[in-house]
């Protein structure tokens, strides 16, 4: 998934002074990605950042026997433009359809992308979904989501933490109960064309301790 | 309405420097080819910009390049005839013809479709698109839509080198008819000589981008040292007279100062005065008056010079009655009939010589 | 009929073409004016103007989208502006998607026309000129007919680069069903969810079907304007 | 080298339908505008695919609707000079002449470009493109280029028109020599009747689509008949002369069945065959011989017809030794002279009359 | 000058001008011979040529690059075929971006030239070709040099194109540095991350600087030749 990649270049780095071995990584959407895999891109190792991706991926027979695993989670949040905004109560029943007006609440797909899908379900068990329905402005990903709040285009948003953390424009006003949706969880697999060592080292090497500070440090959180 | 032009251009490897008056009728200019007369049109039109040079119309100043005027084409209101016909392809031959009519400052007089059309033989093809039609064709509707443009001036490249002679001799008539009585000045550029005489008020005679000689078409028609540049087949004098008869055989009888004339039946009532342009080369000389012959037209006429070139002809200018005559015959000719200045002679000359396309109305 | 396209897929194809129509039909006359000006006048800056027609067909869409948020935005200097003077709100409205949908046809548009423009023959602009017609009735009257095929082939290109437009459009005015959710969007949904191509590959059709349609109109008129120029 | 024409074809509001043959040397078509000669030689030349036809040159068959043949453009190798010049703008001047080489088979015998070029009076223009060349420039270019792509035969559609008389009157000689040295055959179109009168072996009227009169030029410009098709003015004998000497005041002396014939020089060496055309309008006649005129060509003649049309004049049919004559008087003097078949009367022709135009090799 | 961009940057640029580059020299022919077809030449199907030629234009770029994918990738037909016969390979290699690219901006391609071609004169071909030359050559010194403006204004907007192309490539061959990374995937990869705006904006300036040069430089060569044309 494209947003891990000032965290995975990192790790990858590290990895290769560690190691001497490069690591060539194609960052792109994991639809993408995946359905790349399944026609037979040369990769060695998938991280998704969405479990159904994963799953079309180990349905193709692609996955190395059990070397599926969890990497990481995120939490996903409410975000309002400008600095220092006011803290939103998340709660069943919160009126976020009244703290929008006429304005749009920015959000990825959320039919078809992770955070969108993610979003929409917390906002659903939260019983506020009808209400905010019609006020969702969808981007095709998570970043032009958090773009039309940090541009003041729309007022809030709903992102990553680990996409929030980092802009200046926005400010984070509410935390998703990690109840209120599924798992957030980007799994990662050796596939069954890797072969050699160096893939499984690499692969191993992303949940040492090092990575594991590396993602850290990006807002993920670590679930192995 | 008088133009004056006064141009200077350069090309890569050409360039033009004239200067001329065009009094009112039709100012011709002749030349050989790549002698510079598109160039003069256009810079008329608007067309070119040439690098320096002042050009006025009746009292307007179209060009002043020191004062930095230039009046834009479309403000000119000149109708220009181009050497490539330049039919819009996508209009029919109507709304061709009609198109200047749009623009036109309502109320002016303006020649009449109809009668434009039918002179042009353009009728059938009236609803045609330029496509298909033919050069001659092509050239007519562009002679058309300029006269049809209500213009302040004429401006002809060569409008009826595409034309057979049948269909020349319909049209001269009628740009005649402009010249002398909607009073359009007309710049006119021919190759063909017949055409100057026809039409020619003023001659304005070009070579390599200058004007070599200029003033009214009978004096440079029959000036004997313009022979050769119009083509020595083509000197001739020009003739004023006046129509006194149309007979009834068929003969037109004409008065003028060097004598009686019969021609053909000309088409103006008695009376008119008629230009005539009789070509040196259809004149003969007799000593004596010939007898039993069929030309109808013996003048006494006086030799005053005698100009022999280096081929075998010589080229005679004669006075008969005050009116200037010339005629070429061979040197041998002159020399047995020994003919100098201030010999008396008869000029002979048959009444179907002088072919209608050389009278014009005056 | 109504019933293999869903209710909120209907409107997306229907968004898609208002967007599409209204995206070319706006920006015609500036696309022409420009084409004009790059094919026939010499101004300071021109080669500026020309780089900057072309900017969108060398900018990722993203970008494209991105600036165009930026200036046309609520916040936007531009955005701003509009929407205080004359009440234009762009961001999150189906305007918003024309406008990006323009933006990225234009070069396709402009230059279209303007080889056409360059196609003319000015010696028949001079005719016309000197019949009385002024620069712009000569423009109107001889140069605008003949470019018409010109004209046909850079409204069918943008029409057809609108129809498909997608990443500027999200960028700029997000996907929000009904107001601003075109067929490439609702397509690119699709196929972010596995096993989404069948109902992506049926929207992808309509697209095709409506951009083919539009096609061949275009050029059954082109064959007519050029049938008559040729002579009946 | 024959080749033989057969053509059906329908626009809409035009039809052609033409059967000619055109032998060696130069046929030339000769029509009113829109008489459908352009669309022959599109046709000739491959441009256009008839409706129905048979088109055969020296027994190569380049079109036959019937069979099914059709012989593509290219490799009907015909030159064909066009009505509007159609050089190719983005090659120089010299480029457009070369051009044909590139695809003319080697070998064959093919004219040299300087010497075209000289002739053509294009030398200085060769670096040139050919957006700058003035009307008469293009056209010469035109020539020379198709001249240079070694044809078999040579189309020219109105070569001249947009010539002056100084120029046409130096590429004419130059086609009669095309015609009689290279034996290249020529469909020539013009309206040009002292073109068609100087050149043609064959002449092929045309009026509206259909072939009105065909044959030997000779032929068809002597006969009376033809002379309202032809013009009036234009109507004249042809008569076959031999150059016996030529003279130290710059005479050719030519001896014909008809009598001595006295012309200006004429460049041709003494046993030379020669056609000179003889205008109707330039014979004068006389019922006794005349004394001290300038004239130097008188000849014994008998008359054989006398055609009075509806106008003024008269149109006499001579035949002087053999060689038949033409001569165009009035009515009024028909009358005075008693002219009638069979009455003697001499021909009176001025040396300077027959034009270096009108002579012809043969 | 090399350290304000990484290698992994530099690299992506000369990708993008390699791929840029093949990708237009690659389709040149072919776009060629399919303007030449559309403008001049009946045949069945010419409609469904047409169609096809635009249908990059009318689809999301994810489609196409998804149809790309199936169709050239390891496992897709063709693309198993050109391996077999061939020994080429597409899918995931800087040459699979280049064929992205050229599809993607083929229909930019074929309608500059065939504009261009449907504006030359028909009746210089058959001088040229009463002078001995047969259609090949007729085509060759006559159209071909009478079009090049066409043809630059086609290659231009194709070169510009293949720059900004990312939808359809980082589909087919994915974002793999140093082999099928080109500019525009990198800017991709930098918006996606937190605080990426800036290196995506030095990057997309590279981008622009490149397409602006190829402008002048195309501008440059037209203008030279239509006044070639014009007269000296
Ligand atoms: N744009 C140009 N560049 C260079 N030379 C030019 C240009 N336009 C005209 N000329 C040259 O200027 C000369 C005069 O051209 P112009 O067209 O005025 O001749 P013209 O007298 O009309 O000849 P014609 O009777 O053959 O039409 C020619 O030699 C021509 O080649
Ligand atoms: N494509 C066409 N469609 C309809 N009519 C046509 C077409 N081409 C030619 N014609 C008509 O056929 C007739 C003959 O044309 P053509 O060009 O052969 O004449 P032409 O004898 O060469 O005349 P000119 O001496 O004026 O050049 C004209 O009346 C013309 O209008
Ligand atoms: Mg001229
Ligand atoms: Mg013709």
């Amino acid at each position: 998934a494209a947003s891990m990649k000032t965290a995975l270049d990192a790790v990858a780095a590290d990895f290769q002074t560690a190691t001497g071995h490069t690591v060539t990584i194609s960052y792109a959407g994991s639809n993408a990605l995946a359905k790349q895999i399944i026609e037979g891109a040369p990769a060695d190792i998938f991280i998704s950042a969405a479990v159904n991706w994963m799953d079309e991926v180990e349905k193709a027979g692609l996955v190395a026997d059990g070397s599926r695993t969890d990497l990481l989670g995120n939490t996903l949040v409410l975000i309002a433009h400008g600095k220092g905004a006011a803290p939103v109560a998340i709660a069943p029943g919160f009126d976020l359809a009244g703290l929008l007006g006429d304005n749009k609440l920015a959000m990825a797909l959320v039919d078809s992308v992770p955070a969108g899908q993610y979003g929409k379900a917390a906002l659903e068990s939260l019983g506020v979904w009808p209400a905010v329905e019609p006020l969702v402005a969808q981007s095709d990903n998570v970043r032009a989501a958090l773009a039309l709040v940090s541009t003041g285009e729309a007022p809030l948003g709903i992102v990553y933490a680990s996409d929030a953390a980092a802009d200046d424009n926005v400010t984070v006003v509410g935390t998703f109960p990690a109840d209120s949706h599924p798992a957030i969880v980007y799994p990662a697999a050796l596939l069954t064309g890797a072969a050699d060592a160096a893939d499984r080292a690499f692969f191993e090497a992303l949940s040492s301790d090092a990575a594991d500070a590396r993602f850290a440090a990006e807002g993920f959180a670590i679930l192995n | 309405m008088t133009l004056s032009v006064q141009l200077a251009h350069r090309f890569p490897g050409f360039t033009l420097d004239v200067e001329f008056a065009a009094p009112e009728g039709v100012t011709v200019l002749f030349g050989h080819s790549g002698s510079g007369k598109t160039t003069v049109a256009n810079a008329v039109a608007g067309l070119l910009r040439p690098d320096r040079g002042r050009i006025v119309l009746g009292g307007d100043v179209l060009l002043d390049t020191e004062q930095g005027t230039d009046l834009p084409v479309h403000r000119r209101r000149i109708g220009y005839v181009f050497q490539d016909a330049r039919l819009f392809p996508h209009l029919t031959v109507r709304q061709n013809l009609t198109y200047g009519r749009w623009f036109a400052p309502s109320g002016a007089p303006g020649a009449e479709m109809g009668r434009i059309t039918d002179l042009l033989g353009i009728g059938p093809l009236l609803t045609r698109r330029p496509a298909g039609l033919s050069g001659g064709e092509r050239q007519r509707v562009a002679l058309g839509r300029a006269i049809l443009s209500n213009p302040r001036l004429l401006l002809m490249d060569e409008p009826l080198a595409a034309l057979d002679d049948a269909r020349k001799a319909e049209i001269l008539p009628y740009l005649e008819r402009l010249r002398d009585e909607v009073r359009l000045p007309i710049l006119y550029v021919s190759h063909s000589m017949a055409e100057v005489a026809r039409l020619a008020t003023t001659v304005v005679l070009m070579e390599a981008g200058r004007v070599t000689a200029t003033g009214p078409a009978a004096e440079i028609l029959a000036d004997p040292a313009m022979a050769p540049a119009l083509g020595l087949r083509e000197a001739g004098a020009i003739v004023t007279a006046t129509v006194a008869a149309h007979e009834e055989d068929g003969l037109t009888r004409l008065e003028s100062a060097a004598g009686t004339l019969f021609l053909p039946r000309v088409a103006a009532p008695p009376g008119t005065a008629l230009r005539l342009r009789i070509l040196a080369q259809d004149v003969m000389l007799a000593t004596a008056r010939p007898e039993a012959i069929s030309a109808l037209n013996i003048l006494a006429a006086t030799v005053e010079d005698i100009r022999i070139g280096d081929g075998p002809g010589a080229l005679v200018r004669l006075r008969a009655g005050g009116e200037p005559l010339l005629a070429r015959v061979t040197r041998r000719s002159a020399h047995a009939l020994d003919l100098r200045p201030g010999r008396a002679v008869f000029a002979v000359l048959k009444a179907v010589s002088v072919a209608q396309e050389s009278v014009g109305g005056r | 009929m109504t019933d293999w396209l869903s209710p909120d897929e209907w409107r997306a194809v229907a968004l898609s073409l208002r967007v599409s129509a209204w995206a070319v039909a706006a920006s015609l006359p500036f696309g022409l004016l420009v084409a004009y000006a790059l094919a026939r006048w010499n101004f300071w800056g021109k080669q500026v103007l020309n780089g900057l027609v072309h900017l969108p067909l060398i900018l990722p869409p993203v970008v494209t989208g991105y600036l165009l948020l930026l200036t046309f935005g609520r916040r936007g200097w531009l955005g701003q502006a509009l929407e205080e003077w004359f009440g234009i709100v762009l961001a999150f409205r189906w305007t918003g998607a024309a406008l990006a949908a323009a933006v990225m046809a234009f070069p396709l548009m402009v230059r279209a026309m303007r080889l056409a423009i360059e196609a003319v023959d000015p010696r028949l602009e001079q005719a016309a000129g000197t019949l009385g017609a002024s620069r712009l009735w000569v423009f109107v009257t001889v140069t605008l007919p003949l470019i018409l095929p010109g004209i046909i082939a850079g409204v069918i290109l943008a029409f057809a680069k609108a129809m498909g437009e997608f990443g500027a459009t999200i960028t700029f005015v997000s996907n929000i069903p009904g107001q601003t959710q075109t067929l490439p969007s609702a397509i690119y949904s699709f196929l972010q969810v596995p096993g989404g191509e069948t109902q992506a590959a049926r929207l992808a059709g309509v697209a095709i079907a409506i951009a083919m349609a539009a096609l061949l109109v275009s050029e059954w008129v082109s064959r007519a304007v050029a049938r008559r120029i040729a002579g009946s």
